[in-house]
């Protein structure tokens, strides 16, 4: 019974938002598909004590991976530079290369932020399972290594497995490129990666679009995302 | 010991890209793996895979034309060639650890006898980023790294055990580096090609666990096409 | 005891229509509520989905323009309006079990006073089609049954315990029969609405657990728009 | 290293497989993403002891259901009227009338078949999961049921779950509506069903498809099943 808002600022979309909560940043790391406007609305919001949920975590600052040009990146390391994270929870947190150091490591090191690496291909199924109603899966990823810790593990079929359970957020911020009045999403190339996943995952989530164009004109072949996950729209220019 | 000249990353990355069977779904990790792309013949339809959500890609773009939603999971933007297809996280690693890939090709910081991997953190950082590392050495069919034989400071990387967090259990097929490929066997590593000017013993001092020499050492394959 | 006419399965399907609220996401099951979706004013904004696939339908095809590749999961053929989306079955059931469907409207077999739900095998046949019908119980936010109030030879269809095999435990949130609106609370089943000409003890006469008496009994809206 | 075969014979494209194999048969129900050739060529080749998995199993032949023109309806009663199904696993066997008794209910009741009818949403999971390398998961369909007979239970977060298994099959049969040379495949509207997941989980994929296309003028946006999970496609007209 939701009723999808379509904002024309970012800062409007994100003001309500509270310190404390979870809030997944969908995206792969670089430019394609992270939701750049959104994540800077966020900084600037000031709201504080969050735990973070994405696949990087501020690679492209140091090392301006994924970036046409290198020197605009934008990654999740303005968060904690701003001192706004208390934990995060992602697969590839910091470059190989130490030096620069990145936000992240530094606010690591400083004790001000925890962090929880999960293998990538574990952490996009239990953000999937997250929004499927999948309370937990078995998963042969981590077996004898670190991952394994603290995990139930189960012998189905003579191999063993590790229980993994699902991830939920109160929000997910995410990017598609195309959307109708109906909140149904079009992504572009690599740029889906874990952002339809997310969607079905938080309690409210919050798209940024390139543009909204009627529904008559949007190809129902190509949704990624259907409308029933999308909350917020934002975009400078709506229909 | 005085040792011959070791091969460069781009004789590891072609040597590496030799183990690619035609026909083949494969994925390259970041760094010298990435190399190896360079050194397949279009004919061989070897098709790259890349974590981010993208399968059937061949070449990286012309810099005058970077699409931030064309780009592999080493940060690297695709060329858009025929046949490419997309799809999210979530079924990208569905692939993956599904076991639909047959190679994937990864750097490594540390290999034990038995195959064990150790290559997402340097134990002294204490913090490290595993990416979809241990997911590819789980899923993949076949598991082959590339790396160099010993660290800068000429510490051993080929080891009895790892002593560096673990990457998976027994999970390496192959080790290419500057002077070997080696193929992980029951009884340990098997050394098959030495680079040229080096032999077993060279070799064998440059690692930490004892080498299986096979009864046929070849030299290691450099010429490229 | 002399009974008032019946309502008709429109009139049910008219009357659930209405429980449906504005913008809301619903899923519609095979037969009577399938009806539902003729009574919506499209300014109610409210968007079907079914389990082959697909979301945001509201009406069905014109008899001349049938696509095979449109189709709800009753096996009607549907008609394209704007916003459309499809997807897989995986993906359609993420939807369902995942708690992102307003209202499921399902036809019943028997309910208990409890909610249990029973509507996909009669015992006496041995097999029966269980479908969408598990999931949409433990995964729509709300669940309606449509259903006659008894059987055709009079039998309770609603009851202290189903004794047909279960779709699912307490699922059920109201009924909808051609007699009475139920709702199911703590409690019990809380009679709300009684068709025209019907009361409390008649519809009770014919049911098979007791049922609450609402202060305030309403008359059951059956007028059409 | 597969290679992938193209057929332009329904015939030669199934003439390998062997007796007592498991199928999974893609579609939903009805004419739409059903591989009605791929099965007409199944019911031929008079292969018998077959597991059958698929989310029908014979309602079209006896209601019309999904059919454009009800009257040249198809359905799997073809394989149990042939006496080729061991087992089916399915989720709707059967329509709700009992008149005219369908082929499968009448097999069931000989006894020369063994029918498992499991929640829909289950068995899509229990198939994906089948091809993604998740040997299990929890769910709570099924709960208080029949369903949940003879299976583990664990209660996550204070709720009870199910414990389902993943399932694989020998060969998928499938349908789709355009394939191009590396075998990614387009499916149209809701003929996507079970078709994409079953592409996954089966060792042989054989696919159905309306035409074959150079993969130059494939749209990469739209591929529903990337070519790696293809083996054989037929179609009467290729390239």
């Amino acid at each position: 019974m939701k009723e999808l808002k379509i904002f024309d600022s970012y800062k409007d979309a994100v003001k309500d938002l509270k310190n404390g909560i979870s809030i997944m940043i969908g995206g792969f790391g670089g430019e394609g598909g992270q939701p750049t406007n959104l994540m800077l609305a966020l900084r600037n919001s000031n709201i504080k004590e969050l735990t973070l949920i994405g696949n990087v975590a501020g690679i492209s600052m140091t090392t301006g991976y994924g970036w046409t040009n290198k020197k605009e990146a934008i990654d999740q390391s303005i968060f904690f530079k701003n001192k706004q994270v208390k934990k995060i929870i992602c697969s590839f947190p910091i470059p190989a290369k130490q030096k620069p150091i990145s936000e992240i490591e530094k606010a690591w090191k400083n004790k001000e932020t925890t962090v929880e690496v999960i293998p990538q291909g574990t952490l996009a199924e239990k953000i999937r399972a997250g929004g499927s109603g999948i309370p937990a899966f078995y998963t042969k990823t981590g077996l004898g290594t670190i991952v394994e810790k603290n995990k139930e593990k189960k012998t189905i079929n003579g191999k063993k497995y590790l229980l993994e359970h699902a991830l939920q957020a109160d929000v997910a911020l995410i990017k598609a490129e195309i959307a109708d009045e109906f909140g149904n999403l079009i992504y572009k190339g690599t740029s889906r990666a874990f952002n339809p996943i997310m969607a079905r995952a938080a309690k409210l989530t919050i798209v940024e679009v390139e543009k909204i164009i009627p529904s008559q004109e949007i190809d129902p072949e190509r949704i990624g995302t259907p409308g029933i996950y999308v909350n917020r729209l934002v975009c400078k220019k709506t229909i | 010991m005085n040792y011959p000249k070791k091969l460069t990353k781009e004789d590891i990355a072609y040597r590496a890209s030799i183990e690619l069977p035609k026909n083949s779904y494969v994925n390259l990790g970041i760094g010298m793996p990435s190399l190896c792309a360079k050194y397949i013949d279009k004919k061989r339809n070897i098709r790259f895979q890349a974590e981010n959500g993208v399968i059937g890609f061949s070449e990286l773009a012309d810099q005058r034309n970077l699409d931030p939603n064309l780009m592999d999971a080493g940060g690297q933007f695709l060329s858009r060639v025929p046949g490419l297809a997309f799809f999210d996280s979530a079924e990208s690693f569905d692939m993956i650890r599904g076991g639909h890939i047959d190679i994937s090709v990864l750097g490594g910081l540390q290999v034990s006898k038995k195959g064990d991997l150790a290559n997402w953190m340097i134990e002294s950082r204490g913090i490290g980023s595993i990416g979809g590392a241990m997911d590819l050495v789980g899923g993949a069919k076949q598991v082959i790294i590339t790396m160099e034989h010993v660290t800068k400071n000429n510490e051993f990387k080929i080891l009895e055990e790892c002593n560096y967090p673990l990457t998976g259990e027994k999970c390496v097929n192959k080790i290419i580096t500057d002077i070997a490929v080696m193929e992980v066997i029951k009884q340990g590593l098997l050394l098959r090609e030495v680079a040229p000017g080096w032999n077993y013993e060279m070799i064998q001092s440059l690692t930490g666990t004892k080498l299986i020499k096979n009864k046929d050492i070849k030299t290691y394959k450099v010429i490229r096409s």
